[in-house]
């Protein structure tokens, strides 16, 4: 029953969402409350129904359900076809469908339950902000984008939830649009994720150019039918375009500057959706074309180390940041790296699962961070802060184990997929990614390290607060505190969903998700074992000794990070020195300003920073094109005008003179001249004239009488 | 029997004009409620069209014929001729209602002449309902003269400051290309007559469609760009587009939604009507084809960067419009049917997008009567619903799914890159553009503190200013949620113009191989078939095939 | 046509001509000598009345011609409208006063030579065409010239629904003194 | 010589018709007698009429009963000097009461006493008619000029466009009286008066009553039209003593008075008997075809003798009442003469009625027809005279701009509406 | 006496016409020369009906009568003219009337 009425789940918030933007102005906070946190926990129990029933209805074999409402683009019955790009004709629909299988249930799990948890954390954080309908319709509406993203059959309804998903971040960021930085951030976020979505859009353009569809399920079984060759140009097109639409959206490397900039917006925002939900929809959207991906390795290499780079890249920037929230941006830019490394050599499933952890110690350190920014009424500098472990201790003890948890120490659940993560770049492809693992390896290390040195300056170092912050310093209400409670159960179970081989567990999150990534891939078996085998039967043979070793190591190198983090920053008082900043000053600088990227940006692509007199970039080329339209076409369109006008006055001169002067008054003239002597001829009296036609008459009648 | 019902919507419109006449000039309350009356009573009428072309949205060829061939001035063979198709129907659908919506606009914004501000703007409308419904080429010209003298009145007597300039810029350049026009008309009509069996004078569109292929591809060619230039200049595209923003800039609001709204429209329902069944084979050589999109492109891209850099909020919109109206004319000359459906429905969207923008401009311009984007800044603060409404119409401009613009452009996308995928990587980048240059604009004009102090006292819309967005909004959502209607009712007509251009492009294409020496690529039968890349014929799909790359 | 009246007629048929010559010369030299007097007197009343005298004598010669119809006409329009239309003018502009001066202009030679001209050409024509034998013939007249109006109205209206050969040019006629009323009032009432 | 006059009075068609001039001649000297007389008498009437309106008794010194007044009027007019005022033109002076007196007696020749009595029945009898009354005009235009001073130019000017102005109401009811008679079968009507006349015997109506309110209409503008013509009564603007001075013939005295008031009276005369042959059907008696048997005919036969008879009992009455005084003596006899000389009068109208009864072609029928046809004419043109007599004594001068206010403004428009009207119905009712 | 034929009548239109054409030419009272031009129109007329009786037909006399008209017409606009004339110019000589002199 509830698996028919799947398309309900984004409805609800949808509906919320629509009330808030018609009444929201009149209601009060309660009636808020129960529509909008009401809305996402009755979305969360469907779709947990949704998933039971629809385990009965697979039962295992990861069939996908689909249900179509309507045709949404093309005129429905197949008369407006397209050429595909072998002279076929297809006919060009896609319709509002909803597709639910193991990787879309377990996103649709944790949104709705992370969602949930959030919506009711934000009651108590935007209590007293203004503009309280208006936050609640925001975030009603996100989840109903991100839902319709995560439920979407084909790639235009994923394309709605992906720009639904972008519109409510822009809208949510420029909350506080009295703030000009807010609003700059926002339109950041927006315009970034519009460039991916160009990508994705082209992606999806190719492949519905190829393969004739939009549709998920058309599309891998094509894919794993085994037509097209490994490394077929134009599915690696297809792959990479689709990429680049998943780095717009989760933040990689070249596309990554809005996260930061989006901590302007509130915190349960950036916990949302900057953590959780949004950014995972690039992975979402990878994990989900694998059958592409997989046919692409090139593509899948540009994956894997674009992820590791962008790792290494925000932990590096991590390091050095004072704001918490940036702080925690930046992890999650690196913990994002990762999970694209994850689906970059193959390991999918591994992939989602460090999503699946990931979203509950990132919500929760977010979380955990606003309500120590509430505690301190508004500082989010973590110079100023220090010695709140007694003063917040549930925030204290729900953000250490997700410190706990993101640095991997062993019975948290970010130990069980990072390391699996770790794992895999090891041993896939025998070996060729071995590179990549030490880059993983350096990040964990830096993550460990960044983690501890937050929850030290925040919570065990000496207190650096000014006197009045420290006496407004009280713990959150309930309706925050118990949010991060349950995170925090979640992100120690969550990691025992996958317990490894390795380790004797029988690892249910990947087997649960298996059908989608490799069951199928039955390609070309006498090319060999190629890559696309790897991913699927990899646990069986060999859990050698490697694995513990990399287990043990990376281990070590979580507790390396939380060494050093303790040395140099547990008795960090008032005006203390970063050891970075005090060993490689160059180092700190760079770190500090976040590599010059934006600034770079700013010089390169937005223009917005003149490069000595010139301007770059996009609006160097707006001014150029507009100072271009406005003298060189407008001027064109000018002169012909003043070249009209110079004719003009030649024309009307060589009228006055040659022709009016010599053609028209000579003659006038001359006509005067020859009718002088006529002229004296008339003398004005009637009687001269009766005259002159009586003679006439004369003339006349004497040639008749005598012809 | 003929139905006359085009015939009565067309000239509604002029009845009120003709009724407006006889009230005096000073209480100008009766004239604006006349006027509103009539252009309310203009849309009411078009309405029953809808379900009547419903039922009939499958059966090919013109509908809701009226008037034979030649009963006009049958000595040159012109005839009072109407028609509607899919395309037209879905355009005088959307000039009546703006058509409503920019007359009720102007009711507090024109002041001084008001008589003759409504009559003119009535004429007009009957204008522009006639290039649409006009089956005769002599009727088509007539109106779309006839159109452009209200539209220089309204710029040229109601507009700003440098209104003189615009306005005559304006009419002479869309002179310009409607003289080329007209020799080409002329072209074709002779050309008709040596080749029509029964030797007859005629300007009946369909007539022609009959006997413009079989033109020789080296003077078609020429005539195709006496017809592009008329249509490029009407659009506008690129090279031509300069008259647009000094006319939108001088415009009053109503005179610019109608000229965004429907006017621009003209140019493309030109390409379509009369480009591209008239010259099959030389619009779909890939030279030719080739020059429209790379001008449609640079348009997008030129457009958006430009908009971009705009101090005034009007001239914003207006090179908005350029690259709006450049994808619409990459999607007619990607020559296959998604594009082609997907131009003409960002036609309608651009209208009601734009026309909503002008709009929107048009209330900050009466309120503070200055369009300095620097004059302005926090006013979502003081003027919330406003706010909202301008957050909606600026996301269904940028193109955001389940709003009209998406719909539009993705078809548009998805046209141009079956048909070149070069084309719509270049297009895509505008979808971007558009993204930064309005949010830009949103931002400052909406976000951040009450800085200038003028601004404090702006009051919010009035039920009037709120009623003239609701339908748009309505039109907005309804497009973009469930467009499958409207898909529908442009099927037939775009399939029938696909279809047309392959079977006369192929039929001549041997032809021309001969006649001209275009250095086509000697490889597939077709010329320029791989360039196309639409109706690229490949041996044999699947793996072992050319490994041609799809971009090559 | 009362029938006791046609019977009448019949009995003269052979329409001797209505008077005898002598009646000819007489009507022929009033309306010569009054011409003379037109010309020649001073005071522009004699003029009119010698002409109201010219008139009358041509109208006396249009009835020895049988066309007593054109002789009603000229007598009612000439005679009567025409010349009181002159008299009028004569006493309300009181031209008379004028008469003292010259009567004749300084060319009046020039003019007099040129109608002396005139009458030789008349009068060689006319002597040229009493040559041949019958230019001037005098047919026995066919012409009723007791139904003379009848025929008359019968060309100028047309007979039974049909257009007469004349009606058209009458419209026109009519039209013509319509413009001719107009013009002399607009052109002679002081304030309109 | 009698086969002569018998032949005359046989002869069915008009002297001008029958070409001879000397019957011609004879006719003008009877009409020219009959009406000299017929003024004469007028005169006498009218100041007795016009006295006995205002209760008193006019003249009666002279003859009995003022009887010879006329002849003295006539009488001193001549002995009376002739006055040319100075710088008057003479010759124009002297031409003036001419051309009134021509034009009033020229329309004699066309007025058909009976179907045979008319100086010559011209076809276009009714257009010579106003033609030769508009040459009127020209008479007291040239005098009212010639007599050299302000008041006869002025009232010269004010007649002359009052009689132009009625001149044309008057022709256009004459129009539509003519188009009645081409209501006939042949469909052709006439302009000649005896044409007319027979017309309306032929429809047996007098055209007074055709299509009624429209021939008595026409009959009606033509009645004031013809006042107006000859500058009477109601619009004797131009002799109004109080405003004019006489008007155009203050300057004359004597014999071109009496011209003046010649040409005046005949044109009166000529008017109404133009008016009795329009529309009161000429020499027709009274109701021809309603009492059409030989018995009425000659009851209406014995009328003329009747009415002399009448005349000479209230002549011998006026006599024997007059006092016995020797001063009346004189005139008792003189009327007593002038009664017997009625009483035989009537008796042999008498005679002739008797003789001429049977409708034979004898000579006394034919003598006795003759005389019934002339008589009835002369007693419709009487009654017309009496009327003139009776409108100048009842009703006020017109002023000059009401004058030619109902001349243009009224009679015109009524007039045109009539012939139109004429014309239709002619057409309509077969 | 000879029976009178049309050449008869021809003479006597002769001589009025070029009375007419004298007075017209020499006579300086714009008066007369009005009162001439009728006379060369009787002339005229008298002509055409001496043909009309000539030639048997009736076609000359309604010629004669629409010159009756014309003359009418004529006549009235000259005086007008006269009239307007004489106002402003307080002269009826003809021979002074020379505004139209170059």
């Amino acid at each position: 029953m509830f698996l028919n009425h799947i398309y309900l789940i984004p409805l609800f918030p949808a509906f919320g969402a629509v009330i808030m933007f018609f009444f929201g102005r009149r209601l009060q906070k309660a009636t808020v409350n129960a529509v909008c946190v009401g809305a996402v926990v009755v979305a969360f129990l469907f779709a947990c129904f949704t998933v039971v029933e629809y385990t009965h209805f697979a039962h295992g074999t990861g069939h996908p359900f689909e249900k179509i409402l309507y045709t949404w683009l093309g005129s429905g019955d197949g008369h407006l076809n397209f050429v595909k790009r072998d002279g076929t004709t297809a006919s060009f629909n896609a319709d509002a469908g909803f597709l639910l299988d193991p990787l879309s249930s377990i996103w649709l799990l944790f949104v709705t339950g992370v969602g949930m948890l959030i919506h009711i954390y934000s009651t108590g954080y935007m209590a007293h902000e203004g503009g309280y309908y208006r936050f609640f319709g925001y975030l009603n509406l996100f989840m109903f984008a991100m839902l319709t993203l995560i439920l979407a059959n084909n790639y235009m309804m994923l394309f709605v939830g992906w720009e639904g998903v972008g519109l409510c971040s822009y809208l949510l960021i420029g909350f506080y649009f009295h703030r000009n930085s807010a609003s700059t951030a926002a339109n950041k976020a927006f315009i970034v994720n519009r460039i991916g979505d160009a990508g994705f859009i082209l992606g999806a353009l190719t492949l519905a150019w190829y393969l004739g569809s939009f549709r998920f399920t058309d599309i891998n079984v094509q894919a794993r039918g085994g037509h097209f060759a490994i490394g077929d140009p134009v599915l690696t097109a297809a792959a990479l375009l689709l990429f680049i639409g998943a780095c717009g959206k989760s933040a990689q490397i070249p596309l990554y500057i809005w996260l930061p900039d989006a901590m302007e917006g509130p915190t349960p925002v950036s916990a949302l959706i900057h953590a959780a939900t949004m950014v995972t929809a690039g992975v979402y959207m990878v994990a989900r074309s694998n059958a592409v991906f997989v046919l692409a390795p090139t593509a899948m290499k540009t994956v894997a180390i674009v992820g590791a780079l962008t790792a290494v890249f925000a932990a590096s920037i991590g390091l050095v940041q004072n704001d918490i929230k940036r702080v925690l941006a930046y992890s999650t830019v690196s913990q994002l790296g990762y999970m694209f490394l994850a689906l970059g050599v193959g390991a999918f499933a591994a992939g989602v699962f460090h999503v699946f952890t990931h979203a509950f110690f990132k919500a929760l350190l977010f979380l955990g961070s606003g309500s120590v920014i509430h505690a301190m009424s508004g500082e989010q500098d973590m110079r100023n802060m220090g010695d709140l472990r007694r003063r917040i201790p549930t925030t204290h003890w729900t953000m250490l184990v997700a410190t706990l948890a993101i640095a991997g120490i062993f019975p948290f659940a970010g130990f069980f997929s990072k390391d699996e993560i770790l794992w895999q770049t090891w041993a896939s492809e025998g070996g060729a990614y071995r590179i990549l693992w030490f880059v993983g390896y350096g990040t964990a290390l830096m993550t460990a390290f960044y983690m501890f040195r937050l929850m030290y300056l925040t919570f065990y170092s000496p207190s650096r607060m000014s006197h009045e912050a420290e006496h407004h310093v009280h713990e959150s209400p309930k309706s925050m505190t118990v949010p991060l409670v349950i995170l925090a159960l979640c992100s120690i179970g969550a990691g025992w969903l996958s317990w490894p081989h390795s380790l004797g567990g029988s690892a249910h999150f990947e087997k649960f998700l298996e059908p989608v990534f490799a069951r199928e891939a039955v390609v070309l078996v006498e090319e060999g074992k190629s890559a696309q085998l790897a991913a699927g039967e990899k646990e069986a043979e060999h859990t050698d000794k490697t694995e513990y070793a990399l287990m043990f190591l990376s281990l070590a190198a979580a507790g390396v990070g939380w060494g050093m983090a303790r040395h140099s920053y547990a008795r960090a008082a008032k005006g203390y020195k970063e050891p970075i900043a005090v060993d490689a000053p160059p180092l700190y600088k760079l770190l500090y300003n976040k590599w010059f990227v934006d600034e770079g940006y700013d010089y390169v692509f937005t223009g917005r920073r003149k490069v000595g007199k010139v301007r770059l970039g996009v609006m160097g080329a707006g001014e150029a094109s507009s100072w271009f339209d406005a003298k060189v076409i407008d001027g064109a369109v000018n002169d012909v005008g003043w070249v009209t006008k110079a004719i003009a006055t030649i024309s009307t001169w060589w009228d006055k003179w040659i022709i009016d002067g010599v053609g028209v008054n000579g003659p006038a003239i001359l006509a005067r001249m020859i009718s002088y002597p006529a002229r004296l001829f008339e003398w004005g009296l009637v009687q001269w004239y009766a005259l002159v036609m009586v003679a006439g008459l004369l003339g006349f009648g004497v040639y008749y009488v005598w012809k | 029997m003929q139905s006359h019902i085009l015939s009565i919507i067309l000239f509604t419109p002029l009845v009120g004009a003709l009724a407006l006449l006889f009230v005096p000039k000073e209480n100008k309350n009766a004239i604006r409620w006349i006027a509103n009356l009539f252009a309310f009573g203009g849309f009411l009428i078009s309405l029953p069209l809808v379900p009547m072309f419903w039922a009939q949205r499958f059966e090919p060829g013109f509908k809701f014929l009226e008037g034979t061939p030649n009963n006009w001035i049958p000595s040159i063979g012109a005839g009072y001729n109407l028609g509607i198709d899919g395309i037209s129907f879905l355009l005088i659908m959307l000039t009546t209602l703006l058509g409503w919506i920019s007359i009720l606009s102007s009711w507090t914004a024109i002041e001084n002449r008001v008589k003759e501000y409504y009559v003119w703007f009535l004429v007009l409308q009957t204008g522009m309902l006639g290039v649409f419904m006009a089956l005769d080429f002599f009727l088509f010209f007539v109106f779309w003269e006839a159109m452009l003298v209200p539209m220089y009145l309204l710029i040229g007597i109601w507009g700003g400051p440098r209104k003189l300039y615009a306005a005559i810029k304006f009419f002479l350049y869309t002179l310009l290309g409607s003289v080329l026009m007209l020799l080409g008309i002329l072209y074709l009509y002779f050309h008709h007559h040596t080749v029509s069996n029964p030797q007859v004078f005629t300007f009946s569109i369909p007539e022609l469609y009959k006997t413009a292929p079989l033109i020789p591809f080296n003077i078609a060619i020429w005539l195709f760009v006496a017809f592009f230039i008329g249509f490029a200049i009407k659009v506008p595209m690129f090279p031509f587009h300069t008259w647009l923003p000094d006319a939108h800039v001088e415009a009053p609001t109503a005179g610019s939604v109608i000229l965004a709204g429907v006017l621009l429209k003209m140019g493309t329902y030109g390409f379509v009507r009369f480009s591209l069944p008239f010259f099959p084979s030389v619009v779909s050589h890939p030279r030719v084809q080739n020059w429209v999109i790379v001008l449609s492109l640079i348009g997008i891209i030129y457009g958006a960067l430009v908009s971009l850099m705009q101090k005034d909020m009007k001239k914003l919109v207006a090179y908005s419009s350029v690259s709006h109206l450049g994808f619409c004319t990459l999607g007619i000359f990607a020559l296959n049917s998604a594009g082609l459906t997907g131009s003409v429905l960002q036609q309608i969207n651009h209208g009601i997008s734009t026309g909503a923008l002008f709009l929107i401009v048009g209330i900050l311009y009466e309120r503070r009567h200055t369009r300095e984007i620097a004059e302005y800044g926090g006013i979502s603060n003081v003027m919330p619903i406003y706010a909202t409404i301008t957050m909606i119409m600026f996301l269904s401009s940028m193109g955001l799914p389940l709003l009209n613009g998406f719909v539009g452009e993705f078809t548009i996308l998805q046209g141009a890159f079956t048909a070149n995928w070069k084309w719509a990587a270049w297009a895509a980048p505008g979808v971007v553009l558009a993204a930064a240059y309005l949010l830009w604009l949103y931002q400052r004009v909406f976000f951040g503190t009450v800085t200038n102090a003028k601004n404090e006292k702006l009051h919010d819309l009035t039920p009037r200013e709120i009623l003239t967005f609701v339908p748009l909004i309505i039109m907005a959502l309804w497009i973009g949620l469930y467009p499958k209607p409207f898909f529908q009712i442009l099927e037939q007509p775009v399939n029938q113009i696909v279809q047309n251009i392959h079977d006369k492009s192929n039929a001549n294409a041997a032809v021309n191989a001969q006649v001209a020496p275009v250095p086509g690529p000697t490889a597939a039968a077709e010329i320029g078939s791989d360039e196309v890349g639409s109706n690229l014929v490949v041996s044999k799909p699947g793996l072992t095939a050319a490994r041609l790359k799809a971009s090559n | 046509m009362n029938p006791a009246l046609n019977s009448a007629l019949s009995i003269n048929s052979g329409m001797a001509p209505v008077a005898t010559p002598w009646f000819f010369y007489a009507l022929a030299g009033m309306a010569v000598l009054s011409g003379v007097f037109v010309i020649t007197r001073r005071n522009a009343v004699h003029a009119a009345l010698a002409l109201i005298i010219t008139l009358l004598s041509v109208a006396g010669l249009y009835l020895m011609l049988y066309a007593p119809f054109v002789a009603g006409v000229q007598i009612i329009v000439y005679a009567g409208g025409i010349m009181v239309l002159f008299l009028f003018v004569i006493m309300l502009v009181n031209i008379e006063r004028s008469s003292k001066e010259r009567a004749f202009n300084r060319m009046w030679p020039v003019g007099l030579a040129a109608a002396g001209a005139l009458m030789v050409l008349f009068a060689s024509a006319i002597v040229k065409g009493s040559h041949i034998n019958d230019m001037f013939r005098d047919r026995l007249m066919p012409l009723p010239e007791s139904t003379n109006t009848q025929q008359i109205a019968s060309l100028l209206y047309g007979e039974a629904g049909r257009m007469g050969q004349y009606t058209f040019a009458f419209e026109i006629a009519s039209l013509l003194l319509l413009v001719a009323i107009l013009g002399a009032v607009i052109m002679t009432k002081k304030k309109i | 010589m009698p086969n002569f006059i018998m032949s005359y009075l046989g002869s069915t068609v008009t002297p001008g018709e029958a070409g001879s001039q000397f019957w011609a001649l004879i006719y003008v000297l009877i009409i020219f007698a009959g009406v000299s007389v017929a003024v004469i008498c007028m005169n006498w009437i009218e100041r007795k009429a016009l006295a006995h309106f205002q209760i008193r008794l006019g003249p009666m010194r002279v003859g009995p009963h003022g009887l010879l007044q006329p002849f003295a009027d006539a009488l001193k007019l001549m002995l009376k000097e002739d006055i040319i005022p100075a710088e008057a033109d003479q010759f124009v002076f002297w031409v003036a009461p001419l051309i009134g007196l021509l034009a009033a007696f020229t329309v004699y020749t066309v007025i058909p006493f009976g179907p045979s009595q008319a100086v010559s029945d011209m076809n276009i009898g009714i257009l010579f008619m106003l033609g030769v009354s508009s040459l009127g005009v020209l008479g007291i235009v040239v005098s009212g000029w010639a007599s050299n001073s302000h008041y006869p130019l002025i009232g010269a000017l004010r007649s002359s466009a009052q009689m132009v102005s009625y001149e044309v109401a008057m022709g256009l009811a004459v129009v539509s009286a003519v188009l009645m008679t081409s209501l006939n079968a042949s469909g052709t009507g006439t302009l000649s008066m005896i044409g007319i006349v027979q017309a309306q015997q032929q429809q047996g109506v007098w055209f007074i009553f055709k299509f009624f309110p429209l021939g008595f209409l026409a009959f009606v503008i033509f009645a004031i039209a013809m006042v107006a013509e000859t500058n009477r009564a109601p619009f004797d603007m131009a002799e109004a003593e109080s405003e004019l001075t006489a008007g155009y013939h203050t300057e004359y005295s004597g014999l071109r008075w009496s011209l003046f008031m010649l040409a005046e009276y005949a044109a009166m005369i000529a008017v109404s008997s133009i008016a009795v042959t329009l529309w009161l059907g000429g020499w027709m008696r009274p109701f021809p075809n309603l009492l059409h048997a030989p018995a009425w005919d000659f009851i209406f036969s014995l009328f003329p003798g009747l009415t002399f008879g009448g005349l000479a009992a209230i002549a011998m009455i006026g006599a024997a009442r007059m006092p016995a005084h020797s001063f009346f003596r004189i005139q008792r006899i003189g009327l007593a003469v002038f009664a017997a000389l009625l009483a035989f009068s009537a008796l042999l109208l008498l005679v002739i009625a008797i003789a001429g009864r049977s409708a034979d072609t004898s000579v006394a029928a034919r003598f006795r027809e003759g005389i019934d046809y002339v008589y009835w004419f002369v007693l419709k043109v009487a009654v017309f005279m009496y009327l003139f007599i009776w409108y100048r004594a009842t009703w006020p001068r017109y002023r000059f701009d009401q004058l030619m206010r109902i001349g243009w403004k009224v009679m015109l428009p009524i007039s045109l509406g009539v012939l139109l009207l004429t014309a239709i119905v002619g057409v309509i009712l077969p | 006496m000879v029976p009178i034929t049309t050449l008869h009548y021809l003479v006597v239109a002769a001589a009025l016409f070029v009375l007419g054409a004298i007075g017209v030419l020499t006579r300086r009272n714009v008066v007369i020369v009005l009162m001439s031009i009728e006379l060369i129109l009787n002339a005229v007329n008298l002509n055409l009906v001496a043909f009309s009786r000539m030639w048997g037909n009736l076609h000359g006399q309604i010629f004669a009568i629409f010159i009756v008209v014309d003359a009418a017409a004529e006549a009235a606009a000259g005086l007008g003219i006269l009239i307007a004339f004489f106002r402003n110019k307080e002269t009826v000589n003809i021979d002074e009337i020379d505004l139209l002199k170059w």
